[in-house]
This record gives C-alpha cells, structure tokens and sequence, in this order.
C-alpha cells in the first residue's frame, strides 16, 4: 500500500499519528537501537532516520552536534543503510529517510533509491532539495515507489504549495515556524491560519515538525495536523535521561 | 540552453524551501537592477567616491626585469576603501538592499576581509550587520575582528564543524532562515545558490572592465596571461571576466597549494585530483569531500583561500578548458611575499601572493614584448600577525610578549 | 621681498657649513624639477599607477545629518599606496634623488607612516635606506617597524633625547653630514632647512588641487572651511595650498591637544601659548621649548603629531592670520574616532583623526548649503595596537596576552 | 688684542697651540673648574666652552651625552655664564663659547653678545649658523670685538672658503672630516690637500678639530695648522680616569 493511503489508514484509529526522527550513529548505533525500539513499543507511527552529513545548513545546534559526533565517530553512509535495513526488517511501522542531497548524489542517486527500496525505505525528506533541483529524484522516486515527501513552509505561498504537493506523495512536511530544528514554536492565530493554507493546498496528510516536544504541543495538533512530529526533543531526552527514558516520553505524548 | 542559475552542470540553489520568496524576490531585484542601466551608474559612482576606483595597474618593472621575461602589471585591488576587492561585491549588495527595504545584513567571513566590508557597508548604509566568522578564523584574524566590532557590527565565532568559512556560511544560512523578512544575506564570494555566484561575478566584474581598458593603454595589446587566486573564485571571476571573450588571453586561477597537494593539506579543488562533484551549501561545484559526500578538512596560509568548493562559473570554465588552475603552496607564499615587497614596495594579501606564486614561475618563458596581469586582491596589512609569525620575526615576537605581560600584569 | 628660504620671519636654512654644497645641489635639482613641466607629469603619472591618485572626496552624509549643519565632505589620502599622504612627498624625492644620481636614502620618522612610504620608495627605487625612528615610537609603532625591515630598510631606533620625531630628525642629520655624497635626507614633512619646507609643501599641494576639483564638481562651489591636522604640517600645507587664494575659505590647523593645553602635555605649538620663536633642526619656527631655548618634551596619543615645531610656512600663514588654529586632546580623539567609523565606516589615523574633531565641533555652526572638508591624512590600521588600547578592547587585550604566552613558552 | 694677533703671538712661541673643549656643567661645573684648571696648568692655549643645547645636531654620542646629562642635571644658560665669568676672570688664556643658535637667539642675541663681551669672553663658535643666516649676529660681533669663528669643512670649496673667511675672525675651524664630532679621523693625502686649500683661502691662523685625540694626531697637524683641537677626548678622559688625568694628557700632548 502507498505511503499516504496506509498513514490515512491509521490515523483513522487515531487522533493523530507520531513521527520521530533520530540521527544515525548518535550517539552510537546500539543507543539508536535502543531508542527505536522503545519508540514503537510506545506507539510511535512514523521514524526518520537522519543520515549525517557535515554541513546540515537547516539544522539547529542540537542536531549539528549529532551530525558531527556520529561522523567524528566513524559513522558511514554503508552503515546507515545496513542499520536502516535491520530496523525495517525489524519493526512494522513506515521507516524514512532524512538527510541532506549531497549524500544522495554522492551515493549515485539512483543506486541510493534503489537500495533504499531493497532495504524496505518508505520515502525521503531532503530539506536541501527544492523539486526545481529534484526532477531526476522526483522521478526516480515515482519509479521505485518511494515518497518524496515535500515541504510547505510559512513564507510558502498557496500557489507554491500546489506546486509542492503536485512533486509529493506520502505526506507533507509542514515546517512549523521560521528558522532552524530544535527551537520552540508558538501556535497563535498566523499558526493557525498557515496550517488551513496548507490544508486547502493539498489533501496528502499534513504531518507539522520544528519545536514540539510535549504534551501540550501534540494537543494543538491535534485534530488540525494528521502527524506531529518530534524530532530534538528526543534527541535531548537521550542525551539527558539515557534510552530508557525516551518510552514514557513518548507514551505521554497522546491520549 | 542551460537551466536558470547554471554554468555547464554547475551551480543551481538548493536552498530549504522556507527561502523560497526570499530567493525570488532577491532574483527579481537583482534582474531589475541589471536591466537598469541608472543601477550601474549609481555603482560606479558610489565605487570611485566612497572607494578608490579605478584602482590602478601597476607596472611592476622591478619583478620583470628579475624575472627576465614577460612585463608584469599588478592590478591594484588593494587599494580599494578597506584594502580588498570585497568592496566590490558588498558596496553593491548594499545598494540592493536598500531597494529591498531590508534593514539588517548577515555575511559569513574567512579571512576577515569581506567581514569588514561588510561590516563598513552597514555602516555605511545604517543597516544592522551580524559577521559569522569561523572560530579558527578568529584567532587567524583578530585584527579584522576588532574592526568588524568597532564598526558596530557583532562578531559570531562559529564553533561548529571544523570552525572554518564553510561553517560561518551555514550558520549564516541559519540565521538567514529565521530572518529573511528583514535581513539579507551578503554571500562574499561566487558560490552559494543562485543567484548568488552570479551577482557576486557581475559586481566583480569591474575590475576585469577596467583592467582591460588599463592594459590596452599602458601595454598597446593585450596580455598573454591573467593571473589570479582562487578562493570562492570573485576576484578571479571580476579580472578574468574582462578577457573571457580574448580567447588569446589565457586565464591562469591559483588555489591555495597548502603544505603540499599530496599531504591532503590544502584547498585545491581543481589544481588537485582530490575533489569530486557534489552539492553543498546551497550549489553544485567540485568539492573537496570524502567517497561519502563528507566535506574534508582544508588547510591554507590563507584564510580567506581555506574553502572546500569553488564557483560553479570557475568549474565550468575550467572543466571547458578556458580557465587554467594552479596549486602554490604555504612556503612558496612566503617566498613570493618577500621578492614582491622588497622588489617593489608592494605589500600583497597572503591569499593575493598565490597568484603572483604562479606568474613569477611562468614570466620567464614569456618575451618582453608580453605582459602579464596579476590580480592582486588585497593588501597584506591585515595579516602582519600571520606574516610575522610565518617569518618568525624575532623582535615581533619580543614585541608580542612584552605587550602580553602587560596585559596579563592587569 | 623676503629672503630665500623665508616665509615672513620664518624658515631659514640653519645648516652645519659641511652640509652647503650637498643643499646647493638640492636647491639646484629642485628649482630645475620645478621649472621643468614634464617633471610634474612624470611625478602625476608615478602617482597615479603606483598610487591611487587622484584620491577621491567622500561625501559623509551621515556625520552631516547627525551634525545637522554644513556637508561634510572627506579628502582620501588614506586610500593612497602605503595608507597615508606621505606617499605623495616620498615619491616626489625618490625622483630627485634618481635625477642627483644618489644611491641611498634616510629618514626620519614618528609615527612609522612616513618611515613606511620612505622605505616603499626606496623598493620601488632601488635605493638603499635606512630609517631613524624614536625608540618610544618604535614600541608604539611595532607594526610599522616590521613593515619598513620587510621593505629592506634597516631601521634605526634613536635613544638620544626624548625618543621620539625630533630626536629621530638630529640623528639622520648626523648620519647625513657623513654620507651627503651618496645619501639624500628625505625629510618627511615642511619643516627642516630651506628648500625642505617649500619642496614637501609642492610634492603635497597634489592634495589641494585635486580637493579644489573635487569640491566644485560635487558641491557647485568651494567649501567654507578646510580642516588637516597638524604634525610638521605637510599634510594641511598639502590641502591648504589648493584654497590660499580663495580668501572665503577658512582654512584650520588642528594640533595635538594631547592630555590638555593646560597640562603641558600635549604637543600644540601654534594653538596654545607655550611655544615661543626659536632655531632647531635646521629652521626657524615656533618651537615649544623652555625659557633656555631647551625643547620641551611634548605628547600626543597620535606620534605622528608629536613633534616640537611646526612648518615655516604654516607659522607665516597663522601669524598673517590665514590660517586658525585649534587642538585636540587624546580623549576626544577616540571620541571622534569612533563616532566616524561607526557613521560612515571609515577608520582615520589617529593624526588624521584630530582634523575631524575641529570639524565635528563646528559643522553645527553652518547651514546646509555650505561644504566643509576634512583631510584625512592616513589610515587607522596601523594604529590598532594604539586604538585597541584605548578602546580597552578586552577581546584583544585576551588574544595579545595568548599570543604573548605563546610566543614566551619558546 | 684682537684674538687672532695673540694667537698669532703665542704661535710665534710653539710649534703648535692646543685648543681644548669641554661641555658645561657636565659632569658638574665643580669638575669642569678642576679640568679647566688642569688644562690651563699644563699649557693649554683656547678654551672653547660648549653651552649644552637639546638639540645637539652637529655633535657625536659622547658629547650627546654630555649635552643631555648636563641639561638633565638642572645646567642653565644663566649658570654658564657665570661659570665662564669666574674662569676667564681666573685664567688669562682666551675663552670662547661653543654652542648652538638657539641660546643666542632665545636669549636675545644683542644682549647675550654684550653679556659675553663683559665676562671675558673672546669669541663664538656657532656650528648651526652659517653667514647667510648670520648676518646680524656678525654686526653684532664686529660691534662688540668678539670673534665669530667661521667653519671650513672638506666639502667647502675654495670660493666658499674665502667667502667665510670675509666673515670670520680669530681664527678659522677647520672641520677635519666629514660627519659629527668623536669618531677618528684619517689624515691622508687629501686631508693635506684639504688643509692646503683652506691655508690658500685665508690668512687667519687655522685650527684643526675632530679626532684628534693624542701625540700623533698633534704631531702630523705641526707644522700644518696653527690649533690642534682636542673635544671629545678630553671629555671621554675626565669619564674614564677623572679630572686629574686632563693634566698629564694635555702635558704630553706636545713637545
Ligand atoms: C584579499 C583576498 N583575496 C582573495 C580572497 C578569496 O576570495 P575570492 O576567491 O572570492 O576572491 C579573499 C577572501 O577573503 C581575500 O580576503
Ligand atoms: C597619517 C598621518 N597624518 C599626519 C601626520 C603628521 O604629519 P604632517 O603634519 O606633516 O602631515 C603623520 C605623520 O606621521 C601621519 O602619519
């Protein structure tokens, strides 16, 4: 089943859909094991994993440190693969890819999708990939079936965000706010209105990242975003608490 | 036909898609300043009233007869208002962010220089001015950083990565992403997303329009070489640009040779076989990255060369053949210095005397009715601490001392 | 009709007799030089090649709002080869001692600036040089001292006396009287014996005719005051000579207020009352010495203005009362600075920087249509070591304490 | 008598007269009484008083030195004047004064002329005033009978030579080799023809100075010149071996 139609699938069970996201190799790959594992025994839905890459232009302080420490720590990119396929093999539940084009087009992009999809990838967020530079990924994607998950941000216009949704497929990416990962979101009344733009621009199922990290936050979401996504909370929580930590974190988070 | 913002298959903007309006706005103000001949104008003379332009061609008698060869002129970019071609490029950002309305200037800086001339543009326009500048750099340049400060600009030592210019340009694109409504950012050099490389070049390209003018006047012809150093590639894309249709004119770029192109510490990317094709920091160019598409460390005497990409316009010119690099490593700068100050009373930037590394080793070969141009970028003032330590000059170092103690006795 | 030499009372050539002849072949080349058209173009074409000539004039609309008063416009002599005016003078005597057949060169210098332009001559020139310089100077001038070894020039630090430009001015003379046969004095300012003062004053008065120019072209007409700082004067005789004749222009002299006129530290000769007529160093002047005729130790944050006397013709032009004079004081000094940088993103040399604190207290005083300028003789860079003290830059204190250890632990 | 006839009377009695020079109040006018005594004691015949100046152009380190010292030690122009009153008051060999304009002029030429007239004093020698720039300072001379000793140098052509010697009187100063004072001078085959052209030039006796420092330097200008000039070699004597030591040096100087 396509990406979209199987998260519209579960979401119809739930008030709103969980995506984590983890940088690989940080702070080792058994942590990340660990940190998966408690995810989906907590009812996460959706997982990125993040490729690192030594200059992650969109990314907050946080994550920087991941990106460089998993590098400085051998990471390669064959070992994020060969993890990413245990994990798929492993758990149920859709497993993306986020990282930055350089690692891609290094890779061979097509050899990248193609083994993605043999390791059982359900899609990409490539931040630094506007569809204007992505035909050839764009494409390729359609072939392999993978989602090339697109980007609305607040400074998108509606008209740019049909143009978005028209590369898409799986979700959209709705960057909450201006700015960089891991700082946090106000949800006013412009919130509010940037997210009904996105809605009205497309009906792939709107997932909503950039600072929300609690309780709180995946209520407001709720019922006007179909995923809330969390991405440096967990990254502190393991840094400060240890893997254990990150279950019940993550089963506060709903209901 | 090649697609919008690129050079052969170099260049492109891959930039996060909350820049988007902000990209489309910079390219259309900046297609309507181009179009408007008044622009140009305005330009010229804010450069030849605010700066010293045209700076001169030197004819530099003293190196030619030494080298027994070719006529060597030296285009006098170091005599621009804050002793660099950086001038150029901000002094016309400036004006466009004066048409954009914007109220606040963010730029990444290596050596230091184009953080001061950012940092002077601001003042100069009233803008608000925040310099990221690799930590490494920091301590490299510290007499660039008291200015920048002093001209009211902040100084934000990057400490992320290997805290060199690569990683002031990201967190400069960081801070950009939060910022855009009201801030610009004054890319330094030829590189990033377009439309960058190519604004940053058209700015630049007063200095290869008047070279060209200065030769013909002063040599009859035109000359049969034109050197420059590449470290982003802007003052070699302004010169170059005034010959680029000469095509008797060979175009000789000089990145920075390190300790040596075999010993990995260096930041040659098209003079060594080290870099490979890929896509950083908003563009595509050859970068000196690992099989995994991992940026490597560079290492250079010169800040402001320290760089692992290039100008997606040099990498095409260079992969057609038209533009010819060359490596000059951290002691052949030293040596070249030297000659060019006590040969001619000229002080070149540590990045500039790359260039003149090359021409001194090929002047020879030429005749004395050639002439060769080299592009002297900026002055060495800015880099006495790196000069007189690379000289090991012992009453500097004595000098230093003292003063710390007096400092560390407070 | 006044003697040769004279400007009203003042001037002279008060000279040991060995040195007679080597001054009447001075006097000879000069006059000749001076007869001879094609000498001038020769000196505009050198000028405008090596250095940046014609140097522009900057309109500072900033500092004239914040002044809400006259447009303040900006002579650029720091954008000259070597960042000061003293390129002008030194290049103008490298030609006539090319032309005397003399095979080296010496100078005094304070500040370093005029040492630097000397030894950037002799370079260009291939002469030998040799440079004397006040020890308190070479310690407050470090960077400068490097440069001028760099440059090949030995430099001598002078340890008679009080250290500093004069004691730096009777020790070249002694150098002189023994080697007059292959060495020529290249004095650095409109002071010294006759035809010093006239000689420097005409190699400077570039500065004046350009300004003139410039002024009319981008005001309409001619300014109502002229502001140069004061140090023997060649910088202010330099602008001041291309406005002597337009009575409607007041031209003002600004001299080294130092710690404060009343304290008596300070080195302001025609602004304030502690000078008196007296003959040193060759000339006959206004000299702040004691009631013996002993020289009086003076003070000046900028070393280049810290000097006994002043030029013969500037003294002429103050007593016939053609030219104000006014001082300032160190604090104000940095006070001016900084507002300078900061409005307009220019960083004048400490002497330079007197010249615009007259002219910033008085640019209220003037309605909008009228122009004043202001000469900036030189560039700041070279001062950092003194303005990042002043400032009391606590960053830099850091990294010259850091560098200090580094350098010990070898 | 004017101070050429006595000079040319006493010369008619040596082969050679000695003319001695000393800094005043250095080291301390008490030891300048004692070396003026020594000198005078051992047959010393001129005297030249140098007034220190801060200015010292014309003078070499040694006398630099004295010069500044001198100065630094609270030396006034008022105090010379009364030092050089007491000694030629005390010793009927000539005195004359040795220093730079400036004195003259700050403290007014006429009066400092008139001054010098009523001590004793028989003569000026001012290194920084040529005769172009001398004019009323020679009237004044002229007026008040003092001999403004005029300067010839290697450098001085015989036309020039003859020029200075319409101005001089008492005696010429014959420089004897380029640069300041102290350093050692050759006395070579041009040095003779030097001393030829200045003897051509003028009939006043003529005294020889600079480095001239013992027996053989006085030895070789016998018979040469009229006045062997000792300066810096007295005052370097009195800094090694004390005042005492003046008298035998001066003694073996000659004969
Ligand atoms: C004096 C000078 N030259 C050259 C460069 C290298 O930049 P580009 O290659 O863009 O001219 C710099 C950069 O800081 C510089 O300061
Ligand atoms: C920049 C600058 N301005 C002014 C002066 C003072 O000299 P003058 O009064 O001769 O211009 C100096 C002397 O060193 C100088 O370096």
């Amino acid at each position: 089943m396509q990406l979209a139609d199987q998260l519209r699938q579960t979401r119809s069970k739930k008030d709103i859909l969980l995506m984590t996201h983890l940088v690989l190799g940080y702070p080792s790959f058994a942590v990340n094991r660990e940190v998966i594992h408690q995810m989906v025994a907590n009812g996460v839905d959706v997982i990125e994993l993040q490729i690192p890459f030594s200059e992650p232009m969109a990314d907050g302080p946080m994550i920087i440190k991941a990106n460089q420490e998993s590098i400085a720590n051998g990471t390669k990119v064959a070992d994020c693969l060969a993890f990413a396929a245990e994990m798929a093999a492993q758990y149920d539940i859709p497993f993306l890819f986020m990282t930055y084009y350089n690692i891609l087009f290094k890779y061979g992009l097509k050899d990248f999708l193609h083994k993605a999809k043999e390791i059982g990838i359900r899609g990409f967020i490539i931040p630094d990939l506007p569809p204007e530079e992505g035909e050839e990924y764009l494409r390729l994607a359609r072939e392999f079936d993978l989602a090339p998950i697109q980007i609305f941000a607040p400074t998108s216009t509606e008209e740019r965000m049909r143009t978005l949704a028209g590369h898409g497929a799986g979700f959209i990416y709705c960057v909450a706010r201006r700015g960089v990962t891991g700082s946090k979101t106000e949800f006013d009344a412009s919130f509010d209105e940037y997210l009904a733009r996105c809605r009205r621009a497309t009906d792939l199922p709107l997932a909503v990242g950039f600072g929300i990290s609690n309780r709180a936050d995946v209520q407001i979401l709720t019922g006007k975003a179909d995923l809330a996504v969390i991405g440096t909370a967990t990254i502190r929580l393991v840094e400060e608490k240890g893997a254990e930590a990150v279950g019940p974190f993550i089963a506060g988070l709903r209901g | 036909m090649n697609k919008p913002g690129y050079f052969g298959q170099w260049g492109g903007a891959y930039i996060p898609e909350v820049l988007y309006e902000t990209f489309r706005e910079l390219r259309e103000v900046y297609a309507k300043a181009k179009a408007d001949q008044a622009f140009w104008q305005e330009y010229l003379a804010l450069m030849s009233s605010y700066s010293c332009r045209p700076t001169p061609l030197t004819r530099a008698d003293n190196l030619s007869r030494h080298f027994g060869g070719a006529q060597i002129f030296i285009k006098r970019e170091d005599l621009n208002h804050t002793g660099a071609h950086k001038a150029n490029n901000v002094m016309g950002q400036g004006l466009l962010v004066k048409r954009m309305g914007k109220t606040r200037v963010i730029a990444e800086t290596g050596a230091g220089q184009h953080g001061v001339a950012c940092a002077t543009m601001a003042a100069k326009f009233g803008f608000a001015c925040t310099i990221y500048m690799g930590e490494e750099d920091v301590h490299r340049q510290r007499p660039n950083v008291f200015w920048m400060e002093k001209l009211g600009a902040t100084v934000v030592p990057v400490t992320t990565g290997s805290r060199t210019l690569k990683d002031a340009i990201n967190e400069a694109f960081r801070d950009w992403v939060s910022n855009m409504d009201t801030t610009h950012y004054v890319m330094g050099t030829v590189c990033g997303p377009h439309p960058f490389p190519e604004m940053v070049a058209w700015f630049q390209s007063i200095i290869g329009q008047e070279a060209r003018k200065q030769i013909l006047t002063s040599h009859g012809k035109l000359p049969a070489r034109v050197y420059a150093c590449v470290g982003g590639g802007s003052n070699a894309m302004g010169i170059f640009q005034g010959f680029l249709d000469d095509t008797e004119v060979e175009l000789i770029g000089v990145e920075a040779g390190g300790k040596g192109l075999d010993t990995g510490q260096h930041a040659a990317r098209l003079a060594s076989q080290d870099a490979s094709p890929g896509v950083a920091q908003g563009y595509k160019t050859m970068f000196l990255q690992d099989s995994d598409g991992q940026m490597r460390d560079t290492h250079s005497v010169a800040a402001g060369l320290d760089y692992i990409g290039v100008s997606p316009l040099l990498t095409d010119l260079w992969e057609k053949g038209r533009v010819r690099f060359a490596a000059a490593t951290d002691q052949e700068v030293m040596a070249a210095l030297d000659l060019t100050i006590k040969k001619e009373g000229i002080i070149p930037a540590l990045e500039s005397t790359h260039a003149f590394v090359q021409a001194f080793k090929e002047a020879g070969e030429l005749s004395r009715d050639q002439a060769i141009i080299i592009n002297q970028s900026g002055r060495g003032d800015k880099d006495i601490f790196t000069i007189a330590h690379a000289f090991d000059d012992p009453s500097w170092k004595e000098f230093i001392r003292k003063k710390g103690e007096e400092y560390a006795a407070r």
